[in-house]
């Protein structure tokens, strides 16, 4: 499995993703932003940081770089795409992801390990999930608020394109449960082809259990097959 | 030639910041206070002569980067 | 432009100062040459009032590669691996803009490790603020905290520790110190020694412009009313572009293109330079045409003086510079060469061809003004607390109270707005005694906390200063990692005043001797003199920040009970002394009073023996016992777990609120499991050490025989109330 | 009543994100560009018809919440 790591000036969430990846022995390359080509991948990640320092609105000027084109390209052709963070952000911004992530409810930037609910496990990357699982994860944003239009929400429930949901401990996916005022408690999403996947909690902070837990294992596992 | 632009989010769009500032400034006692938004404020300044291409310049600025049309409005004026 | 008493005034230089420019310099400044002096014999630069007492401080030990005197310290953990780290105030930046104040300490700090060739692996902070019923108050402590969240955040680094305190003493004067820990390569350490003949010097990162001009001399002088109108000068700090210069800066330390290397910190381009020369007994010639600048039409005086954030000075090797502007041009920074080192050991400064001043560069340094300031002796105060003659208050109400007083309330409000996780190698997170960090891809970590006690301190220097480094090894201690070394910030009010002084003094003789006592040298540090107000001095608080080694880490017992039905070992000896404790604070407003006596010697024994148990693997949690005594440190352990206790009175002691709520110094709770308590006492027996039993973990109950009992959910409210309504 | 309210970065003080910003859109081409400077916006409706009074109110919400005086300048317009 070939993964690349898009490297923006500001990310810094990309040597944790990339250490993740290869403790899962993905065959991970590193792409910086300028480089006008991407190599063969199977997976291309677009890690957490403050790319070009979240100048702007989060997300926006990376999503205008000359490697985001490529990244557009390998999605449409089917190549997994997974956008962590500012990289969710980021995906938002080039429109392969629908919706926007707004400043948290609170103004805050919010560091924390919350609860997250897998509510679709039928996917090239929560296969080795169970359905409703929940998953404890640590989340760390200053616009995690996702928003999007009512029917553009409409289209994600019929077909099944919300990842993740914020929930407590016990599942229950209410206000309390909330962090940043997401729009139905959203934490993650697909595309319509769920060939890419946006979400703001940090998986590749969950594969140690002498710094948090493993439940982020199985993400990277179900990539893997 | 000088313009100033400003972008701001759409009505149906979830303001968090101008819901947070009008609470905190109702907080701090200005009761009369009805509605505040808040959006992004630019001030741009080109070498270009032309006023029509000019303008046209800053319309594409604002599609392409400075706002997200999904989102926001903007609005363009030229200023002296 | 004459130079007038008036504008030397201005310059924070004092007439006799003045005087001793012209003899140094044989002739008058120019306005340029005056505005140097003036950035270089500020107290800030200078250490003009503390250099003598600093010279005291122990600062030597097998552990220590490099100590006081380059951007940061050194120190050895083993194998090839070194860890880099100082503290630094940015008081009064903070105070007129909290949120760029706060944002461009870390900044700086940062720079001042990665300077040295170290990647930063953690933040720490400790801040001080006014009364929480102060109206400023609300708006400096978000401002900050944000501040501190978003720079730290920004570049990547995790804030993973630090103190939040209260007290009216920072009214119109808060604290907020930043400490930065990198690690480094021990043969890949880099100095600010500047060495040989015509080396190319480069400046690189963001552009100069016209901010923090005499930021200097203003973290140098007294506020007054007038400070207001010193606000031009508040810099903005971009940690987008401090992270760019981060990664250049390490990817060119990579090879050896790098003679000398300098952030320009306080008084910018002016002590950078200057440093470099005067450490390599080298002249130094710029020419200030080339500097980019950010503002049009700057002058040579303010590109000199300007304190822009995010900038370096480097000395290369011959035919590096291709080589090395590359890797600035790959991160989108500016590179540009702007002079030469020469013999002739002169500052050189050149504008349009033509020299705009030069200066010796040891008028500047080595000959800069040192006073030995007056100073007195604190008179130890004879108040004695007789809780007789006070308002009678059941302990339940005093632990209450306590609990949920701003000083003492859960900081989790603050510590979730710093990533605290990025890097992933926080292996204990802010909320415990110190966090712990593991050095990327190995088995070792290390323990980082930062501590201060200005009212122990106020009352009784000598034992306030012996009393932090204490506690600050003791906060290593029970995380069960090996104290090391010491940083310290020493934040103080007017040096000029001989009670100030005297307050410094007594203080480093009792910072120094419990370093002494304790093998724990000082490794680097920071003065911020004249904090207060028209006069009115804020109490004296030294900063300490030490960083300890755990050689082979694994989960980390934190102090959050683990069992119902542990034992519960109070180690140590309890006394009961109240003065200055925080009972008397928060339930009587009472301030006087001595602080608990230091015993180097019980504190020693004490700590090591905790570390033998953690080896052992006798132990399920540990805390150590500061603030608010016995009865806090067990609510701490019992709040974060929801495991509640039940302790018996004690026997011999006259009074309850003396023994729950006493803060005698060199105590630690361990929480062992029933069938270990038999190895643990044989242990602290055969090591001479004090020990009680005195109860056990229970569920859910927090009890107190014949004294009270509560939920340990209504514990965790009270606890976490106050913030949430702030 | 309705105001709209600039708030802009003193001139000297550093502006990273207007710096960043201008960078990407002389990389998009926008190579005429001279400046561009980054504020926010604020559009405020207060109930209120005094006009002198509004405008008051307005500026004293600057001062106090909407402006960092320190590093901004604000300026207000009223809107129809
Ligand atoms: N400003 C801050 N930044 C980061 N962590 C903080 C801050 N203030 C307090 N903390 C954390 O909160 C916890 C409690 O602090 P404190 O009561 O001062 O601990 P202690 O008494 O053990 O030194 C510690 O883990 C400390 O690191
Ligand atoms: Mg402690």
């Amino acid at each position: 499995m070939k993964s690349s790591v898009i490297v923006f000036p500001g990310s810094n969430c990309d040597r944790d993703i990339a250490v993740a990846l290869e403790k899962m022995q993905f065959k991970n390359q590193m792409v910086w932003h300028k480089e006008t080509e991407l190599p063969k991948s199977d997976l291309i990640i677009i890690p957490g940081g403050f790319s070009y320092g979240d100048y702007l609105r989060s997300g926006a000027i990376a999503g205008k770089s000359s490697i985001i084109n490529e990244v557009i390209k390998a999605a449409n052709s089917g190549c997994l795409i997974l956008g962590i963070c500012n990289g969710f952000q980021i995906l938002t911004e080039t429109g392969l992801l629908k919706g926007t992530l707004l400043r948290n409810k609170n103004l805050r930037f919010i560091n924390k390990d919350v609860n997250i609910k897998v509510l679709n496990n039928e996917t090239k990357f929560t296969s080795k999930y169970k359905k409703n699982q929940i998953l404890r994860i640590n989340i760390a944003h200053n616009e995690g608020n996702y928003f999007t239009n009512a029917k553009h929400l409409d289209e994600m429930r019929e077909k099944n394109l919300i990842a993740f949901k914020y929930c407590d401990e016990k599942g229950n996916i209410n206000t309390q449960s909330n962090p940043n005022g997401a729009l139905n408690n959203i934490a993650g999403i697909y595309n319509s082809k769920k060939n890419i996947l946006g979400m703001m909690p940090h998986p590749e902070r969950m594969i140690d259990k002498l710094v948090s837990n493993d439940d982020g294992i199985n993400l990277f596992s179900s990539l893997l097959k | 030639m000088k313009f100033s632009v400003t972008v701001i989010l759409k009505k149906d769009v979830l303001d968090p910041q101008g819901k947070v500032v009008q609470n905190t400034l109702k907080d701090l006692g200005f009761l009369n206070l009805k509605n505040i938004r808040q959006g992004k404020f630019f001030e741009i300044e080109l070498n270009e002569n032309d006023e029509q291409k000019a303008k046209n310049a800053v319309k594409q600025m604002c599609e392409k980067l400075l706002a997200n049309l999904i989102i926001e409005d903007f609005k363009i004026s030229k200023t002296k | 432009m004459k130079i007038t008493n008036k504008i030397i005034e201005n310059h924070g230089l004092k007439l006799n100062e003045y005087e001793n420019i012209k003899k140094l310099l044989k002739r008058e400044p120019n306005f340029l040459e005056l505005g140097i002096f003036s950035a270089m014999w500020n107290e800030h630069c200078s250490y003009k009032s503390s250099r003598l007492h600093l010279k005291n401080l122990p600062t030597k030990g097998r552990q220590v590669i490099q100590g006081p005197g380059e951007n940061a310290g050194v120190i050895d953990i083993g194998d090839d691996d070194a860890i880099v780290f100082k503290i630094e105030s940015h008081n009064h930046p903070s105070f007129i803009e909290p949120y760029q104040g706060a944002a461009t300490g870390v900044g700086g700090i940062l720079r001042d490790v990665f300077t040295m060739g170290a990647r930063p692996i953690a933040l720490l902070n400790s801040i001080h603020f006014g009364s929480p019923k102060h109206p400023k108050t609300k708006s400096l402590l978000n401002g900050v905290v944000s501040g501190i969240g978003g720079y730290g955040n920004c570049i990547g680094i995790p804030t993973v520790a630090g103190e939040t305190k209260f007290d009216e003493t920072y009214n119109e004067n808060i604290l907020v110190n930043a400490m930065a820990v990198g690690h480094a390569k021990k043969n890949k350490i880099f100095y600010s020694k500047a060495k040989g003949l015509d080396k190319t010097v480069v400046y690189v990162g963001s552009k100069t412009g016209r901010d923090g001009i005499h930021g200097a001399s203003m973290a140098s002088a007294e506020f007054d009313e007038k400070s207001e109108e010193k606000k031009p000068t508040v810099q903005v700090g971009d940690p987008f572009t401090e992270k760019l210069l981060l990664e250049a800066c390490l990817e060119l330390m990579k090879d050896d293109s790098i003679i000398a290397i300098q952030d320009m910190g306080a008084a910018g381009l002016t002590s950078s330079s200057v440093e470099m020369a005067s450490k390599g007994s080298l002249g130094i010639e710029l020419e200030l045409d080339k500097i980019p600048c950010r503002e049009e039409n700057m002058t040579p005086y303010e590109m000199m003086l300007s304190e822009s954030q995010e900038r370096m000075l480097i000395i290369l090797e011959d035919g590096k510079e291709e080589y090395a502007k590359k890797i600035f041009q790959k991160w989108d920074l500016d590179f540009v060469i702007i002079g030469k080192t020469n013999n002739d050991k002169n500052l050189t400064l050149k504008f349009n061809k033509e020299v705009v001043g030069k200066i010796p560069i040891d008028a500047l340094a080595s000959k800069a003004p040192v006073y030995n300031r007056e100073w007195v002796k604190k008179k130890p105060t004879q108040y004695k607390v007789d809780l007789k003659k006070l308002k009678k208050i059941k302990v339940e109400d005093a632990l209450v109270k306590i609990l949920s007083s701003p000083n003492h309330s859960n900081k989790s409000w603050i510590t979730n707005q710093y990533d605290q996780m990025v890097m992933c190698d926080t292996i204990q997170r802010s909320g415990s005694d110190a966090a712990i960090i593991r050095i990327h891809n190995k088995d070792k970590a290390i323990a980082v906390s930062v501590d201060s006690s200005a009212n122990y301190c106020k009352s009784h220097p000598i034992t306030g200063g012996k009393q932090i480094v204490c506690e600050n090894w003791r906060n290593l201690i029970a995380v069960g990692a090996k104290p090391l070394a010491i940083t310290n910030c020493l934040n103080f009010g007017n040096p000029e005043n001989k009670e100030v002084m005297g307050e410094f003094a007594e203080c480093l003789i009792g910072i120094k001797e419990a370093c002494e006592y304790l093998n724990y040298p000082v490794v680097s540090g920071n003065v911020s003199f004249y904090n207060g107000t028209n006069n009115k001095n804020i109490y004296p608080t030294p900063v300490i920040g030490g960083v300890g080694l755990i050689k082979n880490v694994s989960k980390p017992l934190g102090h959050n009970f683990k069992k119902i039905k542990s034992n519960i070992i109070l180690v140590g000896k309890t006394f009961g002394h109240l003065g200055q404790s925080c009972f008397l604070r928060e339930n009587y407003s009472i301030n006087e009073g001595r602080p608990p006596e230091v015993n180097l010697a019980n504190e020693k024994n004490n700590g090591e023996i905790i570390l033998k148990l953690f080896e052992k693997n006798l132990l399920n949690s540990v805390h150590d016992i500061s603030n608010g005594g016995l009865i806090l440190a067990l609510c701490e352990m019992s709040i974060g777990s929801g495991i509640g206790i039940n302790i018996s009175k004690p026997k011999k002691l006259r009074n309850i609120l003396e023994y729950l709520f006493g803060e005698d110094q060199g105590r630690y709770i361990l929480e062992v499991d029933s069938e270990k308590v038999k190895n643990v006492e044989k242990m602290l027996i055969t090591n001479n050490i004090y020990y009680e039993n005195i109860g056990l973990t229970q569920n859910k109950y927090f009890e107190i025989e014949g004294e009270f009992k509560i939920n340990t959910n209504d514990l965790f409210k009270i606890n976490n109330q106050w913030y949430n309504d702030f």
